[in-house]
């Protein structure tokens, strides 16, 4: 006799408790996500501002802020796959300029023949055909035999290996022996890791002999434009 | 930034309702942990530790009330057994609660029984049987042990007596193996 | 006191989140390569765990049982997600280390635990007490297990800590020469030297519980001679 | 001729030394009777006999001295006539060197036999067939002594297609079953065609193993004989490869048949049964002459100067049997059995039993303690010999860390403990040591766990009981008058103090009087639990006193309501 | 006779043993190994004796510690052998020319943390060789690779390299494998990989010159060690076997990218991992099944870590994936129990 009523109140209650809990977490919602957006309201120049140091800073790397004085991060422009960097995708470039003239270019390539795959680079060409610096931006070498392409990685702290290739060019290093030593080259290896410093080298001398041949181009489009592959 | 508070806040009216109704919907009646920490007990049922039998200290040990090293019983074994169970660390036996002792069963000295019935009542499993002034019995398998129809006896007629090792019951022992048994012993 | 003297203990000791109930092991085995990324996590997770232990204890009354853990996390969450951009904005070279580490002290063990475990269940200050002190418990083995393994990996100590103060840097402890140990520092050596530590912490254990039963034999001996027959 | 049988193998196996030739030079000699005879009431697989004799009795030769216990049981016998000296614990031989209840025999020198008459099988009742075979006491003679009557049942099939007998005679030294087979067989085929009758079986399978060639011989011919007189070829004598364990009954039937019977299962589901020569030999004279199983053939065999089999009465002590053989002064140990299974005896005055097919007199020469203990390390020897297809190292490695549940996951009840893993195990572990410490272990965990259930149902139902009493008793109060009705209330509400009734009040003054005369008694006799108490134990008795004042104080209102 | 004495004499059935040892069973592998040493030393100088003797001294001094720490029988445990066993895989899978230091650490930590941390003799989960040569090769990658030249034998030269500072450039070479992953990572050179595998002049014929005949060493105390008894067919069978079918089916199906089954065999560890690795009974599977699925898993494990992975060789961390494997195999492959299969009147 008991049952129908027990039912219905039973039913009335599992309603009264999902809209109680319902409300309830609405509210605790509102008030903490509230509280989120807020912070991301105050920080939000902070941290756009440490991005763009960061930016910066991988740039100043290859490029010491001496050799340019326009506003870099503006005077970019994008660059379609380009097969001779070992690119994919799109990427950035970046012009310096000293006093109105063109001063070096600030570019990304990659090596796709690592030890374990894809080597990313950023380097720096001077108008003179120079290259006055490259960084490895990311990679997957075995720890300790081929990271030692990274400077950060290098045992030797004082000389890191990717430092070899700094101001150097055609000129002084034919394009020939634009390699490692083991493969009659001019550049040193860690003996028992050859791979990695070998793609590097490789991919640093094709970006090279690239930004060589496009720099008149590049430097003569406007800021944002796209630069698209002309030939083969 | 607007966006997203509405859609936590949807999704909050929504995860928040859905709880609420299964909480009310899906809820658990009993208690399955008492069973399980009763099925280690030893079912003496002698409230050494404190409480009237096995199954209210089950219920105690659940919900937290009571330690697990209270069961003098079921020894050091059944205090693992337990902390197994409970994710617990092991604790030596609650001195305050006794000691382990050989497995025992009550005994009538028949001699001396007048007959009250007062062990009969004690009997938490109903292992004594007689009737008022005939003399009474403990039925031996049955019997846990427990020792609660020693006080009520007025002639201290019960004794405890430890069960023996027979040909049937022994056990083989743990293979321990001596590296130098003694010559002279041996021969 | 002895309340929070408890608690104090369980937190750097007894209940420690990483050697007695081996939660949050992802940040931490990422995390510990070095001392200083080591310590600044764990200080970022003692804030944390101290904030939201203070803000469930103090809401708790208003937290239906049924719908606590989505609360909490979004608690926790929000907390979290206002340390990342903070220290995104004022440390961001350490930002780019601990990078994606500081987002899933959202969903470390150790807080929602504690939050379960204690702040829903305690008043504002043991609370944040228990935050404070679970978290020192954190930071310490953390701390230790990130010098162990710059120590044994690459012979240094502090490396690093110009992030956090330019005027610093780091400690060579080793001569130069020393040819490290690679794997120290790489994943597998957290795991090998976390194993060492719990290890460590269960034979002092097992040594204290010894001597304490030990002790309580020689108690009941002396208390059983001492009555007299 | 008989066609060639097929035969099957077994897994596993080892071939130990068989040193067999020692004992099998000399025919079987008939065992003086000693002075004294103790004969063991619990010789069989199952309940014990109850003693049908007490200090004083005159018993005949093949008189009941102890009657079946149970459905599985088997009763034993006066193995000669004399007068029961006491009925007492002796030492039993048992490696637990326990002792159990004996009935000891002076015998009189007479010999002489109760009434003996042939058993009527054919007309008698499947019952009484039965009681009959069990009350002449006739086991498993092979060494596993399960009352025969249990075994004689064709089972749920009506009837088996097989009958086998087991002559393999595996273990090292043994030779009873090989003398027994060369001079008797024909009395052996005589018991095989009765249990056969019984058990309405087709053919009956012979396995002896092939180092025995003139038990074979001689079962050849009886054999022949008996399928001459029958006209068919049903009996077969088939020779199987020697290799141990080839006599344990499921590896003889699954190498004669290629049935593997699992464990715990009955045979006579696959249409088998197995039995051992000797255990056909005693049915014979148990039905056929009408003689309870009162003696047997042992092999004396090890380190002594002669070796031999002799016919034993049961009850004589091994000392007496030892002696016969000269046994080498550097005996040291008396071993019940062989040596890849075989008892140790807790010392060499224990009777000869049913069970004991060889009294194996060792030394340290000949079985030199082993090389100490090494790590498992897994090699996987033992898994390779292993008749049953277990896994020994891994039963091995949970019974050593008493982890019993995982062992028991491993099968470690299919384990026969024959002891070819340990007889291979290059770390010389003691593996089938762990076994039955694992294995007695589990059982008296499952007793202990049955006794548990059984006093948690009595304890439930108890206090169900007493809630019933209580309602029931408040319903009749209500029941009663509007005075009743108060007085009900009362009592459900002040039950520390119910109303007295002169019935109660008598009570109360006999309990007085009781405790009088009990308080004299006291004065006598101390309870033994209580004295010699350690002050330290004292203060432990007075503080549990203490806790159970409590609790019988708060369960005061329940007891009283049951008044 | 009493009953305590009785106790002294403490073993029961069964009373006679079989003799068989431990230690007999260890020194039989040692003696497997020969063949495969004296074609090493044929090939690429004596250095590996060095290596040898180094790891041998190493392990016995760390066994003696540790068992004095643990407090066990020194003699007893000492003389099974199975350290030395240990000691010869290490030396054999590290690179000849290592320095001292690299293969007393390797051994002192396969003794004390693979082995004796875990227990001991028989408890250790992992192959302590293996477990040396993971934590080495990761912890010291260049030393791990740099292998002698197959021209380099000069005993004074390789003295040098092994307790002297210098670096021998000279001296070291690629192995066939890490020549393998030179040319598969250089789209340009992929044409160079069929000349390699060819009847090339420094790589030998099949698995790199020098190379497969240490390989048909090991093979040849592979089959001694079948033909004591000492291993069963299913872990070397499974290991070789599936090694061939998946090298061979990826040679097949892309033979410029992919080194054949012959070069999978007979380079690198293939063959000592076959019957002296994977093997070993304490840390790998033992029912009969399961060793076919641990070692048929090992090699397919080894073969893509050889391919993709990081590390030029893959069987260590081939071996010790499959050795946390083990217990689990091992429990899912267990035999039928007698009288559990159904197995009514066929023959065995």
């Amino acid at each position: 006799m008991s049952e129908p009523i027990e039912i219905a109140h039973r039913e009335s209650s599992v309603l009264r408790i999902s809209v109680r809990t319902a409300a309830i977490m609405l509210a605790f919602t509102l008030v903490f996500t509230a509280l989120m957006a807020g912070t991301y309201r105050v920080t939000e120049p902070l941290v756009a501002a440490s991005a763009l140091t960061e930016k910066l800073r991988l740039i100043g790397e290859v490029l010491p802020p001496g050799h340019y004085d326009n506003d870099l991060m503006a005077d970019a422009i994008t660059l379609s796959p380009q097969k001779a960097l070992g690119l994919n995708e799109e990427t950035r470039l970046w012009r310096a300029r000293k006093g109105g003239e063109p001063a070096a270019l600030v570019l990304e390539a990659a090596a796709l023949d690592g030890y374990s795959g894809r080597i990313s680079l950023i380097l720096a060409v001077d108008v003179e055909g120079h290259m006055l610096a490259q960084r490895v931006t990311a990679h997957k070498e075995t720890p300790g035999l081929g990271d030692y392409i990274d400077p950060k990685k290098d045992r030797n702290k004082t000389r890191p290996w990717i430092t070899q290739f700094s101001n150097l060019g055609f000129d002084t290093v034919p394009q020939k022996k634009w390699k490692v030593k083991k493969d009659g080259g001019r550049f040193d290896q860690m003996s028992g890791a050859t791979i990695s410093a070998r793609a590097v080298t490789n991919a640093s001398g094709r970006a090279l002999a690239w930004a060589v041949e496009h720099r008149d181009k590049l430097f003569a489009l406007p800021a944002n434009s796209r630069f698209e592959e002309s030939k083969p | 930034m607007f966006e997203a508070i509405l859609v936590m806040a949807l999704g909050a009216v929504v995860l928040g309702a859905a709880l609420g109704y299964a909480a009310v919907r899906f809820r658990v009646e009993g208690d399955p942990l008492v069973e399980k920490i009763d099925a280690i007990l030893p079912q003496t049922q002698c409230g050494q530790c404190g409480f009237p039998g096995c199954k209210p200290y089950a219920q105690a040990i659940a919900k937290g009330e009571a330690d697990i090293n209270c069961c003098p019983p079921g020894g050091d074994e059944g205090i693992h057994k337990l902390a197994d169970l409970l994710g617990r660390e092991f604790k030596s036996l609650s001195a305050e609660h006794g000691i382990e002792k050989p497995k025992s069963v009550a005994v009538i000295d028949e001699q001396r029984c007048i007959g009250c019935t007062l062990c009969i009542q004690a009997c938490p499993v109903d292992a004594i049987v007689g009737a008022a002034k005939q003399m009474h019995t403990v039925v031996a398998p049955q019997c846990t042990g427990c020792e609660l129809c020693l006080p009520p006896c007025p002639v201290d007629c019960i004794s405890m007596q430890p069960i023996g090792e027979s040909v049937e019951t022994w056990k083989w022992k743990y293979p321990v193996f001596k590296i130098n048994p003694t010559q002279r012993e041996a021969a | 006191m002895s309340a929070y003297k408890d608690i104090a203990w369980n937190g750097i000791w007894k209940q420690n989140t990483i050697l007695a109930q081996v939660l949050g092991l992802c940040p931490l085995l990422a995390v510990s390569s070095n001392l200083v990324n080591a310590v600044s996590l764990g200080l970022a997770t003692i804030v944390v765990m101290m904030l939201s232990n203070f803000a469930i204890s103090a809401l708790r009354a208003f937290i239906p049982y049924e719908i606590r853990i989505p609360v909490f996390i979004l608690i926790i969450a929000a907390l979290v997600t206002g340390i990342d951009l903070a220290f995104n904005a004022f440390l961001h070279d350490l930002y780019m280390v601990l990078g994606i580490f500081i987002p899933l002290i959202v969903t470390n063990c150790i807080v929602l635990a504690r939050v379960e475990a204690f702040a829903a269940k305690n008043g504002l200050r043991a609370a944040t007490f228990d935050g404070l002190m679970m978290g020192v418990g954190f930071v310490w083995v953390i701390g230790l297990l990130g010098a162990v393994r710059e120590f044994v990996g690459q012979g240094t100590l502090f490396s690093g800590i110009e992030m956090i103060f330019p005027q610093l840097s780091g400690i060579q402890i080793l001569p130069v020469e020393y040819p490290g140990f690679l794997i120290a520092m790489l994943p597998p050596g957290a795991f090998f030297v976390l194993g060492l530590l719990i290890a460590g912490r269960n034979w002092l254990d097992s040594r204290a519980n010894q001597r304490t039963r030990e002790q309580r034999i020689h108690h009941q001996a002396d208390h059983a001679n001492s009555v007299p027959a | 001729m008989n066609a060639v049988q097929r035969l099957f193998g077994f897994h596993g196996g080892v071939k130990p030394a068989y040193n067999k030739e020692a004992a099998t030079g000399l025919p079987i000699a008939v065992a003086p009777t000693p002075t004294l005879l103790v004969i063991p009431l619990h010789q069989s697989i199952g309940g014990i006999p109850r003693p049908l004799v007490k200090a004083g009795d005159r018993v005949l030769k093949g008189q009941r001295i102890g009657g079946a216990d149970g459905n599985v049981s088997s009763a034993v016998h006066a193995s000669t006539s004399g007068t029961v000296v006491a009925v007492e614990m002796r030492l039993m031989p048992h490696t637990s060197g326990l002792s159990a209840l004996c009935v000891v025999i002076e015998p009189d020198g007479r010999d002489e036999w109760i009434p003996r008459q042939p058993f009527d099988f054919r007309s008698a009742t499947p019952t009484q067939t039965r009681d009959y075979l069990r009350d002449t006491g006739v086991v498993g003679l092979g060494g596993a002594v399960f009352p025969s009557y249990l075994k004689l049942n064709p089972g749920k099939l009506g009837k088996l297609h097989t009958l086998v007998l087991n002559g393999a005679e595996c273990e090292p030294f043994i030779t009873c079953d090989d003398l027994l087979m060369r001079e008797r067989a024909e009395t052996i085929i005589k018991g095989t065609l009765i249990m056969r009758e019984m058990l309405s079986a087709g053919q009956v399978l012979i396995g002896i193993e092939d180092n025995k060639p003139q038990a074979i011989a001689a079962m050849e011919v009886a054999a022949q004989a008996a399928n001459a007189a029958a006209g068919d070829s049903s009996i077969k004598v088939v020779p199987v490869p020697t290799r141990y364990p080839a006599g344990g009954a499921k590896q003889l039937m699954r190498v004669l048949t290629g049935i593997e019977v699992p464990h715990g299962k009955r045979s006579t589901d696959y249409g088998l049964q197995c039995f051992n020569v000797g255990t056909a030999y005693a049915i014979y004279e148990a039905i056929a002459l009408g003689q309870p199983l009162i003696s047997r053939i042992v092999t004396v065999a090890g380190n002594v100067e002669r070796a031999r089999n002799y016919e034993v009465l049961l009850g004589t002590p091994m000392r007496d049997l030892v002696a016969l053989c000269g046994p080498l002064p550097d005996t040291d140990r008396v071993i019940m059995g062989g040596p890849m299974m075989g008892l140790l005896m807790p010392n060499d005055e224990v009777p000869v039993v049913k069970a004991a097919n060889c009294v194996l007199v060792g030394s340290r020469k000949l079985f030199p303690p082993p090389p100490p203990e090494m790590p498992c390390i897994r090699c996987g020897e033992c898994a390779k010999v292993c008749p049953s297809d277990l896994q020994p190292f891994e039963m091995y490695w949970f019974s050593r860390a008493k982890i019993f549940g995982k062992a028991q996951e491993y099968n470690l009840f299919d384990c026969i403990e024959c002891g070819c893993c340990a007889y291979v195990c290059p770390s010389r572990i003691p593996l089938v040591d762990y076994y039955r410490f694992a294995k007695s272990e589990i059982w008296a965990r499952e007793l202990e766990n049955e006794a548990a259930d059984v006093a948690r149902e009595r304890y439930e139902f108890r206090l169900l009981r007493e809630e019933r009493e209580k309602q029931e008793k408040a319903a009749k109060l209500a029941a009663k008058t509007a005075a009743g009705r108060e007085k009900a209330a009362a009592a459900l509400a002040e039950v520390e103090q119910p109303a007295v009734t002169p019935e109660q009040d008598a009570k109360k003054a006999l309990i007085a009087a009781a405790l009088e005369r009990a308080r004299v008694q006291k004065a006598q006799a101390h309870p033994e639990n209580t004295s010699n108490l350690t002050p330290q134990q004292q203060a432990e008795v007075e503080a549990i006193e203490a806790r159970r004042a409590e609790i019988r104080e708060m369960a005061k209102p329940h007891l009283r309501q049951d008044d | 006779m009493t009953r305590q004495d009785r106790d002294l004499l403490v073993n029961n059935s069964p009373y006679f043993l079989q003799p068989a040892s431990v230690q007999s069973v260890m020194l039989r592998v040692l003696v497997a190994l020969l063949p495969g040493i004296a074609a090493y030393v044929w090939f690429f100088g004596a250095a590996i004796l060095v290596q040898i003797l180094l790891a041998s001294v190493t392990a016995l001094a760390a066994e003696a510690v540790m068992l004095k720490l643990r407090g066990k029988p020194l003699m007893m445990f000492l003389g099974d052998g199975s350290a030395l066993v240990t000691a010869w895989l290490i030396a054999l899978t590290f690179p000849s020319i290592a320095p001292w230091w690299l293969t007393v650490f390797g051994t002192l930590l396969a003794i004390v943390v693979a082995k004796h941390l875990y227990g001991g003799l028989g408890q250790n989960p992992f192959n302590p060789a293996m477990v040396a040569f993971a934590l080495m090769i990761v912890a010291y990658p260049l030393l791990m690779s740099q292998w002698p030249g197959v021209d380099a034998t000069d005993f004074a030269g390789q003295w040098e390299a092994i307790f002297g500072s210098r670096q021998l450039d000279a001296m070291t070479m690629a192995t066939p494998l890490d020549a393998l992953r030179t040319v598969l990572r250089d789209p340009e050179q992929r044409a160079v990989i069929a000349g390699l595998l060819g009847k090339h002049a420094t790589f030998g014929n099949v698995g790199g010159r020098g190379w497969e005949w240490i390989a048909a060493g090991y093979a040849l105390g592979g089959l001694y060690l079948l033909q004591q008894r000492i291993i069963t067919w299913h872990m070397p069978v499974a290991f070789l076997a599936t090694l061939f079918a998946v090298s061979g089916a990826f040679a097949l199906y892309e033979p410029d990218r992919f080194a054949g089954p012959g070069f999978q065999l007979f380079t690198g560890g293939a063959m000592l991992a076959a019957f002296f690795i994977v093997t070993d009974p304490v840390s790998g599977a033992t029912t009969p099944r399961g060793k076919l699925i641990f070692a048929g898993a090992a090699a397919v494990l080894t073969w893509i870590i050889r391919t993709f992975g990081a590390y030029p060789d893959g069987i260590a961390f081939a071996v010790l994936l499959m050795n946390i494997a083990a217990p689990l195999i091992d429990m899912y492959t267990q035999p039928p129990v007698f009288g559990h299969k159904d197995k009514r009147g066929d023959s065995p």
